[in-house]
């Protein structure tokens, strides 16, 4: 075993003239990835109000309530989904019939009050007959 | 030395004492009466060199608790159940023959209640010091109620 | 004179909390007994409440940084329950993420080990490689740590042709850093003479005491669930067991660099001859009745899921135990009769995923009887302070390779 | 026109705002140069490329609320860092920086400035020591008396190093012994030994990574600085900051052939010679983990003294050649 008393240093030199690895994080920021999961974002016009998300969201963080009164025959749906529960799996996404909810590319979650990260959608529920053919692309943020 | 040979040679070397069924490719299950626990793990170890405890689970059934030992070697993993009753649930500790399932023991008399004989430490290992004596939260009765979600600095609780 | 002193559950650095208490004789440490539970969730307990989709992202938080042994484990287990089989290209994509997530656990150990004993440029090395490999997971999986990519029947996202080349590009970059690393650790002087010779577990005590993983395999225990219970691809994949026999913490670190290395060569051999076809196939939502035991190799070691089915859609039981849990009894051996020096670092060398040691010790004064709080760094002053007096000669320790 | 001259020597040019403004420059270097060598940007924020992050910081400290503990000696825990920061102050007085003519070489010099200038550089580990003790703190205790035992180990193969080139110039004058190696620079060879002894014990006087075990934050966290907050702190760091650049410009002056030339040339070659020499400090904290305690003593009994001793024979080898 030999021991070379400056086996770091070469090393060393060789990284100082490489350009660092760091980003100076407020100022610029990384581009997310394609299929990065951000928080689920509902186009409610797709949404028929089955509950498949709401059942199967492991932290349990969307909720639709019937606003309307029962005997109505057009359904008033409110979901509010808590993003400060979300743990962004993306399940729900998955399991909607309908392609109703999507994850966007959204990473700064960062609010002042928990209300804030709760993102609250009123709408009428849709039937199943006239859903738009293709899914909305979520919004990429840069 | 596939699963198939292993369990013949169990069946005649155990007898009466054990029922062995072969559940899967590397898999097998030893079912024994409890007062024979010890002896059987002994001749386990030494005839079989079955050494490497990898956990215990325990299961409550309503009427009795049923505890699995799972031992593997480098092959295959043998499960020894054995059952014993509610009211008097009492098992005979292993840790003379395998000193590795000490903690395994520890955390079945803190969330089962089952009481683990002549057990060479038997401190609480995972509840806190003021919990309730008399409730172990992984038995079936034992329920307990989601706490609602109060948003701090909130007048009226959420949900 | 016997006092004790309790290594209670706080430590600012990366671990959860665990209280350790020595009783110490003079130097020596005589016994050491261990106390769990600061974090104990309750996680069977929930498990038992929830349905298996849901299970399937609570199994994945249980550990932080191998979030997914614990999910691969739990998706194994429930397969064979409802019977059904994952093809083979979602079952090569599930190994590859569990390499993956092997490199980047063991990286992340090697910069904690480096900047434990103040080698702070090696812990930005090893943690800017590091990075490499999470890009690479999260362009996969679309997240860094908790990958969620597996579900019952296969894996939910697929590798096409570009992410295949860069992986095997970073994976040569990465192959040569860790060459790198390693004749470092051999020629670096300061490196071999902190590590060798620390935290003695002979090979009948690790038998004796189970313990599993990189812990047992540096003290010649020849157990890898992923030779002795192949389960996903590996047994149509070449590799062998990383094995060292100097039962110390130096061996603790070959054997973590071979994995490495391994698992570099497992990556791509998957990665060139990744099978096509489907990724998944539809799973049942009602699970019959029946019980599994599954196991997998986690970096930290033999990880278990114990499931019972009943036929509805939640599980009976479901029982895990983790690697560090069954590595807990062999720290307990390997802190008896050691100088109260070696403490802080046999801790990190086990790399504890649920154990730490904590800043404040509370020392009982043997003839005062008045409890003194002395800090763990204190505890380290008084380890050089000892070494001081005993004056070690240069010990020559062999790279044992 | 004397008086203002020396008042402009003191408070501006070597003196107490160019020290001030120099070192903390200084910082930024070796800040920026350990962050590039791992593969980090470095300080960012506070003015271009973060020059002003050490003024940044030490204003910081000065505003944070200086903390006495109880059973401390007040006026000696107050007093120890102004203490530091005027001995290290001094020392860089002496350095040979404004030649004025050939015949007064520098502003103040006189012969034996040499042995003043390596006094005031040790004085500052005694003042750590007096700092850890006075702080009644179990961690600043054991960190000073670590400070004393690294004193012994790196003190002598110091001295023996400033001394070799001295005795090859016949003189114990800074400037002379700098004017002595200008005139004969191919002698600047011999020393290349006492050179490398000489950067690594003002690694260890700095304490710094290879040897920082008095203060080393995974295991004494601060150490002598312990309960120094605010103000004290900041004078603390402050005064590491202008021992760095003295013990860089002794070096430089000794071993490196001084400062030639009038006032701005002269601080051309001050500035190009001790960024150098500190460029190679921040090197060797990049390249190494820390010893311990005892690895360090016997480390420099087993190397750095016999070099130096070796040194000083190559050296009268020389000097008997001549």
């Amino acid at each position: 075993m030999k021991i070379k008393v400056g086996s770091l240093i070469p090393e060393l030199i060789r990284h100082f003239f490489k350009r660092p690895v760091t980003i100076d994080y407020p100022f610029e920021k990384i581009t997310m990835v394609k299929g990065f999961r951000g928080t689920p974002i509902l186009s409610p016009e797709r949404c028929i109000g089955c509950r498949a998300c709401e059942r199967d969201c492991p932290a349990s963080a969307i909720e639709i309530i019937q606003i309307s009164p029962q005997e109505e025959k057009e359904k008033k749906l409110q979901m509010t989904i808590h993003n400060d529960r979300c743990v962004h799996c993306a399940q729900c996404a998955e399991s909607c019939p309908t392609k109703a909810l999507a994850m966007d590319s959204e990473y700064e979650l960062a609010a002042d009050s928990r209300k804030e990260l709760k993102a609250v959608y009123t709408y009428i529920r849709a039937s199943l007959s006239n859903i738009p053919k293709e899914p909305p692309t979520p919004p990429q943020t840069p | 030395m596939n699963a198939e040979t292993l369990s013949l040679r169990l069946q005649e070397s155990f007898g009466t004492l054990a029922e062995i069924t072969v559940t899967g490719p590397r898999r097998l299950i030893c079912k024994i009466a409890s007062d024979q626990l010890k002896s059987v793990v002994t001749r386990l170890r030494k005839e079989f060199h079955f050494t490497h405890l990898s956990t215990i689970s325990a299961l409550d059934l309503t009427d009795r608790f049923e505890i699995l030992y799972h031992f593997a070697d480098s092959e295959l993993c043998l499960t020894v159940r054995t059952e014993i009753s509610r009211e008097t649930p009492e098992i005979s500790t292993i840790t003379s023959i395998i000193p590795g399932a000490i903690l395994y023991e520890r955390e079945l008399q803190d969330l089962f209640g089952i009481k683990i004989k002549d057990i060479p430490d038997n401190r609480p290992l995972l509840l806190p010091d003021d919990w309730k004596e008399g409730n172990y939260p992984l038995r079936k009765d034992w329920t307990f109620q989601m706490p609602l979600e109060t948003i701090p600095g909130d007048d009226h609780s959420e949900k | 004179m016997k006092n004790k002193i309790t290594i209670g559950p706080q430590h600012p650095a990366l671990k959860e909390p665990i209280s350790l208490r020595l009783t110490y004789d003079g130097d020596i440490i005589t016994d050491a007994d261990l106390r769990l539970g600061y974090t104990h969730r309750g996680l069977e307990k929930l498990a038992e409440g929830k349905s298996y989709i849901q299970n399937l992202y609570l199994t994945e938080r249980i550990c932080g940084i191998c979030s997914h042994s614990h999910t691969t484990a739990f998706a194994l287990g429930v397969e064979q329950l409802m019977g059904i089989e994952p093809p083979k290209r979602g079952t090569a994509i599930r190994t590859i993420i569990a390499e993956l997530e092997r490199i980047h656990s063991h990286l992340l150990w090697l910069g904690v080990a480096a900047h434990e004993i103040g080698f702070d440029s090696f812990f930005m090395y090893t943690w800017r490689d590091r990075e490499h490999v999470l890009d690479i997971l999260e362009s996969i999986s679309g997240n860094r740590i908790h990958y969620a990519i597996n579900t019952f029947g296969g894996v939910r996202r697929d590798i096409d042709q570009d992410q295949r080349s860069t992986i095997l590009e970073q994976i040569a970059h990465l192959q040569k850093r860790t060459e790198y690393y390693l004749n470092l650790g051999k020629t670096e002087p300061t490196l071999t003479a902190r590590l060798a010779g620390v935290g003695k577990l002979s090979k009948e005590q690790a038998i004796d005491l189970c313990a599993v993983g990189p812990t047992t395999r540096a003290s010649g225990v020849a157990q890898d669930i992923r030779k002795d219970d192949p389960s996903l691809s590996y047994p149509d994949v070449p590799f062998e067991i990383a094995l060292s026999d100097t039962c110390d913490v130096l061996g603790r670190v070959v054997v973590r660099i071979k994995e490495l290395i391994s698992s570099y060569t497992i990556i791509e051999y998957l990665l060139k001859n990744l099978p096509d076809g489907e990724i998944r196939v539809k799973a049942p939502r009602k699970v019959p009745e029946g019980e599994v035991i599954s196991r997998y190799e986690a970096p930290r070691g033999e990880n278990i899921h114990y499931i019972k089915s009943n036929g509805t859609d939640k599980p009976e039981r479901l029982k895990v135990r983790a690697p560090t849990l069954a590595n807990y009894p062999a720290t307990v051996e390997m802190l008896k009769n050691v100088f109260i020096a070696d403490v802080p670092l046999i801790f990190a060398a086990i790399d504890p995923c649920v154990c730490c040691a904590e800043r404040v010790i509370e020392l009982v004064d043997s003839h005062t009887g008045r409890p003194e709080i002395i800090t763990m760094s204190q505890l380290r002053t008084e380890a050089n302070n000892y070494y001081r007096k005993k004056n070690i000669r240069n010990k020559e320790y062999l790279w044992p390779w | 026109m004397a008086v203002v001259k020396t008042l402009l020597y003191l408070f501006v040019y070597p003196g107490l705002l160019f020290l001030l403004l120099y070192s903390t420059f200084c910082e930024w270097v070796d800040r920026k140069l350990y962050a590039r060598f791992q593969n980090r940007i470095g300080p960012q924020y506070t003015g271009k490329q973060g020059i002003l992050q050490p003024i940044a910081d030490f204003i910081k400290l000065l505003v944070k609320e200086d903390i006495v503990p109880e059973k401390a000696d007040k006026t000696m825990f107050h007093f120890l860092p102004v203490f530091g920061i005027t001995t290290v102050m001094t020392a860089g007085l002496y350095l040979p920086l404004w030649n004025v003519s050939s015949i007064v070489p520098a502003y103040n010099s006189f012969p034996g400035d040499i042995i003043l200038v390596a006094y005031l550089l040790s004085l500052p580990t005694l003042i750590f020591f007096l700092a850890g003790w006075h702080s009644t703190n179990v961690f600043a205790g054991i960190g000073g008396v670590r400070v004393l035992t690294m004193l012994f180990a790196y003190e002598v193969p110091l001295l023996l190093a400033i001394l070799g080139p001295a005795l090859l110039a016949g003189s114990w004058r800074l400037a002379e012994i700098a004017r002595f190696f200008q005139h004969h620079p191919s002698l600047l060879i011999v020393n290349i030994i006492g050179f490398f002894v000489g950067l690594i014990t003002l690694q260890a006087k700095l304490e710094r990574v290879p040897f920082d075990i008095p203060h080393a934050e995974t295991e004494l966290a601060g150490g002598t600085f312990a309960e120094y907050t605010g103000r004290g702190l900041a004078y603390f760091r402050l005064l590491t900051d202008i021992q760095m650049v003295v013990g860089a410009g002794l070096l430089a002056t000794v071993f490196m052939g001084g400062f030639p030339g009038g006032i701005l040339l002269g601080l051309f070659h001050f500035i190009w010679k001790t960024l150098i020499i500190i460029a190679l400090l921040s090197l060797m904290r990049a390249g190494y983990a820390r010893l311990r305690i005892d690895q360090m003593v016997e480390f420099s009994w087993h190397w750095l003294a016999p070099l130096s001793v070796i040194q000083l024979a190559i050296v009268l080898l020389v000097k008997g050649a001549l």
